[in-house]
């Protein structure tokens, strides 16, 4: 069998083990798929053992081959770099170990399930929804996340189907790789070229949050819708101070946790209901709804 | 006696004029590439010239510029410091984690900041004077610690909320359409060109970049100058990190990554030589100003990522090699 | 110019018919740096196997020359030829190729590599398309053996003394083969014996047929190697003899444009009051046991051969190296100088030997180099105002003679007026004890008289002078005392009346130390 | 003449012994330091020592060691090179692009690809020499533009799928247990080591960086070795981003960012000095080796991620700093 299941598996140390390769923990979105899985690890007695490729691809692979070496029981994988490797994939399929990816889709190689947010449909009830809050008008600046990668293209895909038919117009594109910083320089500049521009489509919290901040800064915060995309805590209580007018709320504790699960189902042996594509929903999140999700945790327990 | 061209008595107005180049000393270059590029982006972009926009772009270079301080003097005696993107992260974090994890008063929480940012900087002093490591692995080892740590604090979550008072620190106009950063920018700048200048600590550094040994022959103390060089350029690196948590109203612990380059960029491409003995914080302040400006006319003129980064290396080769060149000639 | 004697008109040529036989000419050579003219329409013909002597002050444009003619900076005007064929060197790969090689003023070595890479850089042996390393280090072995260096040619050359490095710089020169050789001041560093073997390798070569150009302050072994001799004052060419034994007074007449009055002042009593007093000072593997006094206002002279540990012992004395035995003690009593700032701070201080290396900032102003010292001191109010600086280092440059404007870059100092620079720092710190290692090294003969004066004004005030030179002249003519060394150890201490030039090479020359 | 100690005869083998620290050279400390992480890791985890984890260390570095090379000849020139990420990356674009897009032979596609890189090092070295650039500018500039470029080539997308056979150069074994990227790896430090053992323009290379002047004046053509070197360099980088394709499976313009530290530190920490004249491939090679033992162990020790940074930093530092303190004391 090509280690999708975890029949053969049951035997060994290492089989109380997940490998949890992240792309970047320092982005909270990849942090708490992490702290998902480890709280999953923790309650069933699982040894998890996390890796950070900080972004680089190759790094990534070589954890993986790390965690390949050590014969961990499963993996949990979430991609680094512009496109999903397929080769840590194979290189666990090869060794019978199962996969589980999360966020990005590794396009070769066979992975025990996907868990991701459905982008596309995520990106275009919030395109939906700025169209309705700026009745269909006005100027748009876009904050993009790093160029290439998977979410990037999903949400602008969605976005873009939310808003068509409306004459909103995109006069500006930045990249500010998901990055607060770079999103409130881009930000802040953007409202100088830009005086007339009616809102702001962060696609991170991350992003959205700097361009609300540069904002409010300008003393322009009334003037503008801006949205985000993640639903990081600090995006919700964005969300609760008006600092944003909307985002979308990936459940990535959720996610981690899920993915644990799964790695243990198939390392336990009982990965046959587990389905291909497990897809989240990702929630709107307002001024109106924003307590209940921040009542929710999307990102796992906060401390005080 | 040979007559040297300085001895040759001429007309005191000429002579200045003609001195007038020298004085801006190697940033001369890049001094005419940033009055090109202004010069240029007024007439691309009508809001380029705005007083808010010029402010924006002042907004933006503060943490630059102030870590740009430190490096100028780190650089001057012949160093280098990789760590002070990671430094300004740990700083920001330390800060926020204080603050609004352990509930101390911001003021505090602003102290310890600056307190780790300092003490990065002396432990990089001493891995250089007493470790005898070169600057660029001691730092470049810093550079992961201090990465770690910052990560390490809140186990990689961001911090959000800070006090008004706090954020005000870079929005509210203070003097002018200044705020409390742009001064603080401004007083680092003259500070140190004050110190390089007229303090006999200061003008030692040019001494030992120059020749080391023959510094410690004169009888400079060469350790002692490292450990306060590399101290405060920690110490900056924790105000620019302050700074940046006030304006990002949160503190992240990935913030900066890569800063290093850009500030190392400044320090040279204002005429500073990686070899040591050559710098002036006047010439960073230009070097300063050109990254910050091409970044905001770029944007401005809504060239895309991609693009930019091309133009900015281009414009970044340009206006040294201006320099470069023209002094060859003369 | 009036009165400058032309012993013999500047005849441009060389001896009679040279132009065909590959003779080395230059006319009209005229250079500037920036607006300074450095060379003005200077006239100079090299004929194989002959040496021709080119003296002048410092700064008189000797240098300046010698690069032009190794294709190292370009003449603004004039032209060169080899055997009548056109020599324009655009690089000195150019030169080298047309068979100039040239021994720079300023060493010009690579510190990191070895003896013999040093000696073979650009010019490596080759054997079947690689280096031939033992080829190379047997070839780099017999040159130094030439030269009279005896040591591994393996060991890296930043592990040599100025002395050896200088003989490694003459072995470089001379495995080139070249049909013509430039020195510039080859022995401003290097001892009698050493200097014997340069002079042994020059008659050497004056036979194979290479014709010399060579430099030097010390005019003494002009009449030794020289066929002629041509002088240059302010870049001019002012006076040339077809002869080498010209009498000294009437070259240093040529050279300076006046009479140099009596050369070394004769040293005051010293007095009583000891200023620095050192008991078995031994740093292992370079001195040993060497013990000495030095009253206030009294010159020490050290002499001994090159490698004999006079530099080792002057820097440890000074801080500058650890001592591994013996007590300093100086007039307030017994200290431990374990950095050159703490002997600073007791008023100790040293000229070194290597001002390139050691004591000059050769990119950052005189103005700045002359108050490295006393920076503290020239802080007024918390401000070093420049206006200080500039006073301070016109004082100096007034003091010592120094031909320079308080702005300019040390490096672009003619070598004797940076030695002067690195002299002039310490002056304004009122040392207490000043040690000079090698003083007058490329300092001209009309230049050196403002050094001797500084020197016997600091003992006026009451310091106490060390002077380590290898012009045992120098040693003799200015000490009180002279203190003899011999592979690191002390083989006597003689008092100015005792000390004639035969018995202290006798005990420079002491070979056990046992009972010396 | 007086005796010296070095010309006293000695017992050839004990001379013989005593020179062995020498001929390893600065990389001494190094190696040591590398000894010691190895012999711990063998202790702390039960998978170190075999024969698959430590072709995985290999197949990890061979980029690393490859680019290190020639990075290792720029820093013995007293230069240095922060484009090779960069220039890896757009390479492996050139590659993808040519190979998926443009249905060129997957063979012509890598000849472009190592072609870009070249080109791209020439361009450093033609800013450096003609253009008069400090190398740290001209390579800063290269490091954005074609970091620009690569994402221009297909706007930011990345490229997947390759041909069998290219995949192979990196899994299949060809001797062995030895892929081809790991025999190009060797063939490279060898044939790297020879240039600057035997061959003139090598030797050239050390006198270039100790001391430029005197290589100049000893007729060494420098404009010419630092174009060699430089294009070398940006050779061995596309040779990197080759390979890289060939592991991945994919070509990414975001691939290697910040890659350029990894490379200098793997050079510094096997000895060479920052300011020229000093460095080995050997050195480099044990650097290399440092770096990829040490992120190979933390991973199969379970140490957590952010620690894993504090002790990358700590352990560079260690590691340098014995041998340096080590010297001294000798
Ligand atoms: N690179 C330079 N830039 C400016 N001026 C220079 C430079 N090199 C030499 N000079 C000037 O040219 C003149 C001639 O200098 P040169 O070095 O040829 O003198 P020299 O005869 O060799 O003196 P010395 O005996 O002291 O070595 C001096 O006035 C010197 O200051
Ligand atoms: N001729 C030589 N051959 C080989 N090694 C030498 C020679 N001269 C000096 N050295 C090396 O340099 C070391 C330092 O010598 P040092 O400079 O102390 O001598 P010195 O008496 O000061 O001579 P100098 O006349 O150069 O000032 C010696 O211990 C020796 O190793
Ligand atoms: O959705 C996530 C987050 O937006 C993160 O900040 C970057 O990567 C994306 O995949
Ligand atoms: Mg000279
Ligand atoms: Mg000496």
């Amino acid at each position: 069998g090509c280690g999708s299941s975890g029949d053969d598996g049951a035997s060994g140390g290492g089989d109380r083990s997940i490998g949890v390769a992240v792309a970047d923990l320092g982005a909270p979105f990849f942090n708490a798929i992490r702290l998902g899985a480890e709280a999953v690890g923790r309650e069933r007695g699982y040894d998890v053992s996390v890796e950070d490729a900080q972004g680089d691809a190759q790094r990534q692979v070589d954890q993986v081959q790390g965690f390949i070496t050590k014969q961990v029981g499963a993996i949990v994988y979430v991609p680094a770099g512009a496109a999903a490797a397929s080769v840590p994939v194979e290189a666990a399929n090869d060794a019978d170990i199962p996969v589980i990816a999360v966020d990005r889709k590794p396009d070769g190689g066979e992975v025990l399930t996907f868990i991701a947010s459905d982008s596309v449909a995520a990106a275009r009830t919030l395109g939906e929804w700025y169209a309705r809050a700026t009745d269909g008008r006005g100027d748009l600046a876009v904050l993009q996340g790093q160029v290439g990668t998977t979410p990037e293209i999903d949400r602008k895909r969605g976005f873009d189907a939310g808003i068509a038919g409306t004459d909103i117009r995109v006069v500006a594109q930045q990249a500010a790789n998901w990055n607060q910083e770079q999103g409130h320089r881009a930000a802040q500049t953007i409202l100088q070229a830009h005086p007339n521009l009616r809102g702001f489509f962060g696609r991170s919290d991350a992003m959205a949050l700097g361009a609300a901040e540069a904002a409010s800064q300008a003393g322009v915060r009334d003037r503008l819708v801006i949205v985000g995309f993640d639903g990081l805590p600090a995006g919700l209580q964005g969300v609760k101070n008006g600092d944003l007018d909307a985002t979308m709320v990936q459940q990535a504790y959720r996610m981690g946790r899920l993915a644990a699960e799964n790695a243990i189902a198939a390392i336990e042996g009982r990965a046959d209901g587990i389905p291909a594509e497990q897809l989240q929903e990702a929630f709107l999140a307002t001024s109106e709804n924003v307590d209940r999700y921040i009542a929710e945790q999307p990102y796992g327990p906060q401390k005080p | 006696m040979a007559a040297h061209p300085t001895t040759t008595p001429r007309s005191g107005a000429l002579d200045a004029l003609r001195r007038l180049p020298l004085r801006v000393g190697a940033a001369g270059g890049p001094l005419i590439a940033l009055i090109v590029l202004i010069v240029a982006l007024s007439f691309l972009s009508p809001v380029f010239m705005t007083e808010r926009n010029l402010t924006a772009v002042l907004d933006q270079v503060s943490g630059l510029g102030i870590v740009a301080v430190g490096a100028t003097l780190v650089i001057v005696i012949g160093g280098i410091d990789l760590s002070v993107g990671s430094v300004l992260a740990l700083a920001s974090m330390v800060c926020g984690y204080l603050f609004a994890r352990s509930g101390l008063p911001m003021e505090l929480a602003i102290v310890a900041a600056l307190g780790t940012g300092a003490l990065a900087g002396l432990v990089n002093g001493l891995l250089i004077t007493l470790g005898r490591l070169p600057a660029f692995v001691a730092t470049l080892a810093m550079l992961s610690v201090a990465r770690g740590l910052a990560l390490l604090v809140t186990n990689g979550e961001t911090i959000a909320d800070f006090p008004d008072w706090f954020r005000g620190l870079v929005t509210d106009e203070l003097i002018g359409p200044f705020s409390a950063s742009h001064l603080l920018l401004l007083g680092t700048l003259l500070a140190g060109a004050a110190y390089l200048r007229f303090r006999p600590g200061g003008r030692a550094l040019y001494a030992i970049g120059g020749n080391e040994e023959v510094a410690r022959l004169s009888g400079v103390n060469i350790t002692a100058a490292r450990l306060r060089v590399y101290t405060l350029a920690g110490l900056l690196a924790a105000v620019a990190g302050v700074l940046l948590t006030a304006r990002l109203n949160s503190a992240s612990p990935i913030a900066a990554q890569g800063f290093e380059l850009d500030v190392i960029a400044a320090v040279v491409i204002g005429g500073a030589s990686l070899s040591g003995g050559r710098g002036s914080l006047l010439g960073t302040f230009i070097g300063v100003l050109i990254i910050g400006v091409l970044r905001n006319g770029l944007t401005l003129l809504d060239v895309t990522a991609f693009l930019q980064q091309v133009v900015i290396g281009v414009v970044i080769a340009v206006a040294v090699m201006s320099d470069t060149l023209g002094r060859r000639r003369a | 110019m009036s009165g400058a004697p032309t012993t013999t008109a500047p005849s441009a040529a060389a001896p009679a018919g040279a132009a065909a036989d590959g003779v080395l000419d230059c006319r009209g050579i005229t250079k500037s740096y920036g607006g300074a003219r450095a060379l003005e329409g200077v006239d100079l013909a090299l004929a194989p196997g002959e040496v021709v002597a080119l003296l002048g002050e410092n700064g008189a444009g000797k240098s300046t020359l010698s690069k032009v003619l190794t294709g190292v900076v370009s003449p603004d005007a004039g032209a060169m030829r080899i055997g009548g064929e056109p020599y324009v060197p655009a690089r000195p790969a150019d030169a080298l190729s047309a068979g100039v090689a040239m021994i720079h003023q300023e060493l010009r070595l690579v510190p990191e590599l070895s003896i013999a890479e040093n000696v073979f850089v650009g010019d490596l042996p080759m054997r079947g398309g690689r280096v031939d390393r033992t080829r190379m280090r047997r070839e780099a072995a017999a040159q130094l053996e030439r030269v009279g260096l005896a040591t591994d040619p393996d060991r890296p050359v930043r592990e040599l003394s100025v002395a050896a490095q200088q003989q490694v710089e003459i072995a470089k020169a001379l495995h080139r083969d070249s049909r013509f050789l430039i020195l510039d001041e080859p022995t401003a560093p290097l001892g009698e014996e050493e200097t014997a073997q340069l002079f042994a390798q020059m008659d050497r070569l004056r036979r194979e047929g290479v014709g010399m150009l060579y430099i030097s302050h010390r005019l003494e072994e002009i009449a030794r190697v020289a066929d002629r001799i041509v002088v240059l004052r302010d870049g001019r060419r002012v006076a040339a003899w077809d002869r080498g034994d010209v009498p000294v007074d009437e070259v240093i007449r040529a050279m300076v444009g006046r009479e140099v009055g009596n050369r070394f002042p004769a040293p005051a009593p010293p007095r009583e009051e000891i200023v620095l007093r050192a008991r078995g000072l031994t740093r292992s593997g370079a001195f040993e046991d060497v013990s000495l006094e030095l009253r206030a206002g009294e010159v020490l002279g050290i002499a001994g051969l090159v490698g004999a540990g006079r530099t080792e012992l002057v820097r440890a004395i000074c801080g500058a190296d650890r001592l591994d035995a013996g007590t300093i003690e100086l007039a307030d009593g017994p200290v431990t100088l374990r950095s050159p700032r703490a002997a600073v701070k007791r008023g100790v201080v040293l000229v070194p030997e290597d001002r390139k290396a050691q004591g000059a900032l050769l990119d950052l102003p005189l103005e700045d180099n002359v108050a490295l010292p006393s920076l503290d001191r020239l802080t007024r109010h918390g401000a070093l105002r420049s206006g200080r600086l500039r006073d301070n280092a016109r004082e100096l440059i007034e003091r010592l003679q120094i031909k320079a404007e308080p702005r300019q870059p040390v490096g672009s100092l003619s070598g004797g007026n940076q030695q002067k620079a690195v002299i002039a720092k310490w002056l304004p710190c009122a040392p207490r004890v000043m040690v000079f290692d090698e003083p007058t090294r490329g300092v001209d003969v009309g230049a050196r008289p403002s050094i001797y004066a500084a020197i016997r004004r600091l003992t006026e005030e009451g310091a106490g002078v060390i002077v380590v030179s290898s012009e045992l002249e120098e040693v003799l003519g200015l000490a009180n005392r002279v203190l003899v060394m011999s592979r690191g150890r002390c083989t006597g201490t003689l008092e100015r009346e005792q000390a004639t030039p035969e018995r202290v090479m006798a005990l420079a020359a002491v070979k056990e130390t046992a009972d010396a």
